[in-house]
C-alpha cells in the first residue's frame, strides 16, 4: 500500500520522533543559505541603476512575502486534510505553521514600508501588493483568534481548519479584486520584484535567500510541530519514553 | 426475528484531558430499553452522544442494523430520536408550531395525529400557548410530545423524567413500555429507575472515575 | 394498544410509508420558522437599520453638510456602513437555535444541514440586507447622490448584502461555541468582505457619475453566486463540529 | 566598510528591514522552543499525576 507511509508519518510518536531528527537538517542548511544570500545580496550585487541600495530590501521582503502566502496555503491544506481523515497530526502542523506565517507577514509588511519611504516618499502607499498583504495579516490575525477562542484543542482544530480553507479559497479573490480595485485609481506602479531582466549577480542571492527562508521555515516548524503534537497527546506510553517522567 | 438492534463496540471517548468512556460496550434489540445508570461524570450523556453521531469516538464503533452509523448518518438519524436535557423548543412559538417546525422536516403528519400525540402526553390544553409561558414539566411534555410524533424506532433519551411530576414520570415509562411493544428500542440515561415494565430492561453502568 | 394506532408503526421503516417532505419544502418550512420567530421579537429587526442610518449620520456631522463634498464619499460611506450593519445582528444566526437545542435536533433530523442553514441564511438576509439595500437609496439621497444613481445604489447593495449573508453565516457557525464573538466575528468576516466592498463600492460611484456599472454589478452578481455554493457547506461543517 | 554600511544614502531603511527581518526569524526560533519545553514540561506534569491513582 502506498498509503503505508503516510499514516506510519501520521501516527504522533513517529511525527514526534521524525520531526526532532529533521530539524538540523533543515536547520544548518537554511543558515548556510542565508549567510550566503546575505553575502551576495548585500555585498556582492551592484547597486540597482535605479533604485541605488535601496532594492537589498527586495532579499528579505520578497522571501518574506513568499513565505506569508506559502504558509496560509500549507495550513489550509493540512487543515483540509485533518478535517477529511480526522488526522491530529495535519492539525499540529497547522496549529504550528500559523503564528509563523503570521509573523512573516508582518515582517513582509514593514520592509516593504520601509522600502517605500525611499521610492515612494511614503512609508505606506495603497499599493496592490502592500494591501493584500496587509488583509492577509487579517487573515491571519482571524485564524489565530479563532483557534485561541476555543479552549478544546481538538475543536479549535477542526474549527480553525474550516475557516483556513474558506480563507485560502478567498486569497485570489481578494488578491484580484484589491489589483483591480487599484488599477482603476492608478496608483503606483513601480514593479520591484520579478524583474525580468535582473542579472545573475542580483538573482542568484534572491534565489538563496527564497530557499534559505523556506528551509528555515520548515526547521521552525519542525521544532513547533512536537510542541504541538505532545499538546495532542494524552496518556500515550511513547510520551514517557520521549519526555521522561 | 427483528434486525432493530443498536450495538456499541469498544467505544472510547476522550472530553479534553478526561477519558470519559473507556471501551463501552452494549446491545439494545427491539422491544429492549438499555438503562444507563452511574455517578454524574461517569458519561452518560457522552455516550448518548456518541452513539447519536454528536460526538467522534475515538475508538471503537456504534453499530445500527449491523451496519456502522458513520457510513450513513442522515439516514441513521432518520430513524433514531434524541432527547438532551432540555426540552428543544422555541419559547416564542406555540407548542403545535414548535412540533411543526421541529418534526415537520423529518415527515409530514395531519393535524389529527398532532392532536393525538398532544392528548397522549396530556398536553393538549395548552398546546397553543406559547412555550415561554408553560412550566418546566409542561415543556418536556411538549418535547415528549415530539418524540411520539417522529415515529422512529430508537429512542435516546438522557434524563427523560427531569422536572415531570410522579404522574409525569409514569407517563414516561407508559410510553417506553409502548414502544417496546410496537418493537421499538430505547437508550435512556437516568438518575432515578424509570418506571418501565421489567420484562425489556436492560441495564449499563457506567463507572465514573 | 389504543392510543398507540394513532402513531404508525416502526418496526421496520419498509412498511410505513415514510411521507418525508422534500428538500424545498423543508427549506421553506425553515425560512417560514425564522421569519415568524423575527416577527415575534421585531425589536431586534429594526436594530441593524438603525445603525446604518445613525453610521450615514456621522458623517456629515464630522466632515462637512456641504452635499457637493459628500456626494464624493458617498459610495464609501454607504458601503461601509452597511457592511458594518450586516454585521450586526450576525452573532445570533445561529446562536439562539444553539442555545435551546433546537439546532441540534436539525442536525440529527437525517436532512442536509447544508439546506437549512441555506435557509436560515436566506431567512437572515430577508431580516436585514433586503431591509438596508431598500433604505440604502434614502441614505444615498442625503448624502447629496442624485436621482439617477438610486436603482445602482438599490441593485449593488442588494446583492452585496446577499454576499455579506453568505459569508456571516460562515463566520457565525465558526464562533458558535465562542462564547463572546462578537469582534472575533468581525475580524472573521471582514477581511472576506474586501471584494463586495471594492465591486459594489466601485458600482455606486459609477451609478453616481451617471457611467454604466453593469460591469460591477455583474462581479457582485457572481460573487453573490460563488457565496451560495461555498458558503453553506463550510457553514455545516462549522456548525457541526461546534454543536460536537 | 563605511561605504558598505551607508548603502549609497539608503541605509535608514535598508538596515531596520534587515534588523526587523532577523529579528522576526530570531523570535520564532525563540517561541518555538518555548512552545516545544512547556509542551514537554506539561507532559511530564500530566504523566505525573496519571501515575498515582
Amino acid at each position: 500500500m502506498t498509503w503505508t507511509w503516510f499514516h506510519r508519518l501520521a501516527s504522533p510518536p513517529h511525527l514526534y520522533r521524525t520531526a526532532g531528527r529533521l530539524t538540523p537538517w533543515f536547520a544548518w542548511p537554511a543558515a548556510l543559505l542565508i549567510i550566503a544570500g546575505l553575502i551576495g545580496g548585500l555585498w556582492l550585487a551592484p547597486p540597482d541603476y535605479q533604485q541605488g541600495d535601496a532594492y537589498r530590501i527586495m532579499y528579505v521582503h520578497a522571501p518574506s512575502a513568499w513565505l506569508s502566502l506559502m504558509v496560509y496555503t500549507i495550513m489550509a491544506v493540512a487543515g483540509a486534510i485533518g478535517l477529511i481523515w480526522r488526522m491530529k497530526a495535519a492539525h499540529a502542523l497547522a496549529a504550528a505553521a500559523a503564528p509563523i506565517g503570521a509573523s512573516f507577514t508582518l515582517a513582509t509588511l514593514v520592509t516593504g514600508s520601509l522600502w517605500g519611504k525611499p521610492m515612494w516618499g511614503t512609508y505606506w502607499q495603497w499599493d496592490p501588493r502592500l494591501t493584500s498583504e496587509l488583509l492577509l495579516f487579517f487573515l491571519y490575525l482571524g485564524y489565530m483568534g479563532l483557534r485561541a477562542a476555543f479552549e478544546d484543542l481538538q475543536r479549535a482544530d477542526r474549527v480553525s481548519a474550516v475557516l483556513a480553507v474558506v480563507g485560502v479559497i478567498n486569497v485570489p479573490i481578494i488578491h484580484y479584486s484589491v489589483v483591480w480595485w487599484n488599477s482603476l485609481h492608478q496608483g503606483p506602479s513601480v514593479m520591484y520584484l520579478g524583474k525580468p531582466t535582473m542579472p545573475p549577480s542580483m538573482l542568484v542571492p534572491l534565489l538563496l535567500m527564497f530557499f534559505g527562508f523556506t528551509l528555515f521555515f520548515g526547521a521552525v516548524l519542525l521544532v513547533r510541530l512536537q510542541g504541538e503534537v505532545l499538546n495532542r497527546e494524552r496518556a500515550a506510553r511513547w510520551v514517557e519514553e520521549e519526555v521522561g517522567a | 426475528m427483528s434486525d432493530t438492534t443498536l450495538n456499541g463496540e469498544n467505544v472510547h471517548l476522550w472530553r479534553g484531558e478526561r477519558h470519559v468512556l473507556r471501551g463501552v460496550a452494549f446491545t439494545v434489540s427491539g422491544g429492549e430499553c438499555l438503562q444507563l445508570t452511574g455517578p454524574n461524570g461517569a458519561g452518560k450523556t457522552s455516550l448518548l452522544r456518541t452513539v447519536c453521531g454528536m460526538a467522534y469516538p475515538e475508538a471503537g464503533r456504534i453499530c445500527w442494523r449491523g451496519r456502522d452509523v458513520r457510513e450513513d448518518l442522515p439516514s441513521f438519524h432518520a430513524e433514531m430520536a434524541y432527547l438532551g436535557h432540555e426540552p428543544p423548543l422555541k419559547m416564542e412559538l406555540t407548542g403545535r408550531e414548535n412540533l411543526h417546525y421541529w418534526v415537520g422536516v423529518r415527515r409530514r403528519f395531519a393535524a389529527a395525529e398532532l392532536d393525538a400525540v398532544l392528548a397522549r402526553v396530556g398536553a393538549g390544553r395548552w398546546a397553543d400557548r406559547p412555550v415561554r409561558t408553560l412550566s418546566a414539566g409542561q415543556k418536556r411534555r411538549v418535547a415528549l410530545a415530539g418524540l411520539l410524533l417522529m415515529a422512529v424506532p430508537l429512542w435516546l433519551l438522557d434524563e427523560p423524567t427531569t422536572n415531570l411530576d410522579v404522574e409525569g414520570q409514569h407517563l414516561v415509562g407508559a410510553l417506553i413500555d409502548e414502544h417496546l411493544a410496537a418493537g421499538g428500542l430505547a437508550m435512556a440515561a437516568v438518575h432515578h429507575p424509570l418506571a418501565v415494565a421489567e420484562r425489556g430492561l436492560r441495564r449499563l453502568e457506567l463507572g465514573g472515575v | 394498544m389504543s392510543e398507540l394506532s394513532v402513531v404508525p408503526s416502526l418496526v421496520s421503516p419498509e412498511r410505513v410509508p415514510r411521507s418525508a417532505p422534500g428538500a424545498a419544502a423543508v427549506a421553506w418550512m425553515m425560512l417560514e420558522r425564522d421569519l415568524k420567530l423575527a416577527f415575534r421579537k421585531a425589536s431586534q429587526l429594526v436594530q441593524p437599520l438603525a445603525f446604518f442610518a445613525m453610521v450615514t449620520t456621522l458623517f456629515p456631522l464630522a466632515i462637512t453638510p456641504e452635499l457637493t463634498r459628500l456626494r464624493h464619499i458617498a459610495s464609501g460611506v454607504l458601503w461601509a456602513a452597511a457592511l458594518l450593519s450586516s454585521l450586526l445582528a450576525l452573532e445570533f444566526l445561529f446562536r439562539d437555535d444553539a442555545q435551546d437545542g433546537t439546532l441540534e435536533q436539525y442536525a440529527l433530523s437525517g436532512r442536509a444541514l447544508t439546506g437549512l442553514l441555506a435557509a436560515k441564511t436566506a431567512a437572515h438576509w430577508l431580516l436585514t440586507g433586503l431591509p438596508l439595500a431598500l433604505i440604502a437609496p434614502l441614505a444615498a439621497v442625503s448624502l447629496g447622490v442624485p436621482a439617477h444613481a438610486l436603482p445602482g445604489i438599490l441593485a449593488s447593495v442588494t446583492l452585496g448584502t446577499v454576499t455579506m449573508s453568505l459569508l456571516g453565516a460562515v463566520g457565525a457557525a465558526l464562533t458558535l461555541g465562542v462564547r463572546r464573538a462578537g469582534a472575533l466575528l468581525s475580524l472573521l468576516t471582514l477581511p472576506l468582505a474586501i471584494p463586495v466592498l471594492i465591486f459594489g463600492a466601485h458600482a455606486t460611484q459609477l451609478a453616481i457619475r451617471g457611467e454604466p456599472y453593469g460591469a460591477s454589478l455583474t462581479l457582485l452578481a457572481a460573487l453573490a453566486v460563488f457565496g451560495m455554493t461555498v458558503a453553506p457547506l463550510a457553514a455545516a461543517a462549522a456548525v457541526r463540529i461546534n454543536l460536537e | 566598510m563605511m561605504r558598505f554600511l551607508y548603502m549609497g544614502g539608503y541605509y535608514p531603511w535598508v538596515w531596520p528591514a534587515y534588523v526587523v527581518t532577523f529579528g522576526v526569524m530570531g523570535l520564532n526560533i525563540y517561541w518555538a522552543k518555548r512552545l516545544r519545553e512547556r509542551a514537554r514540561r506539561a507532559a511530564r506534569r500530566r504523566l505525573q499525576t496519571q501515575e498515582e491513582p
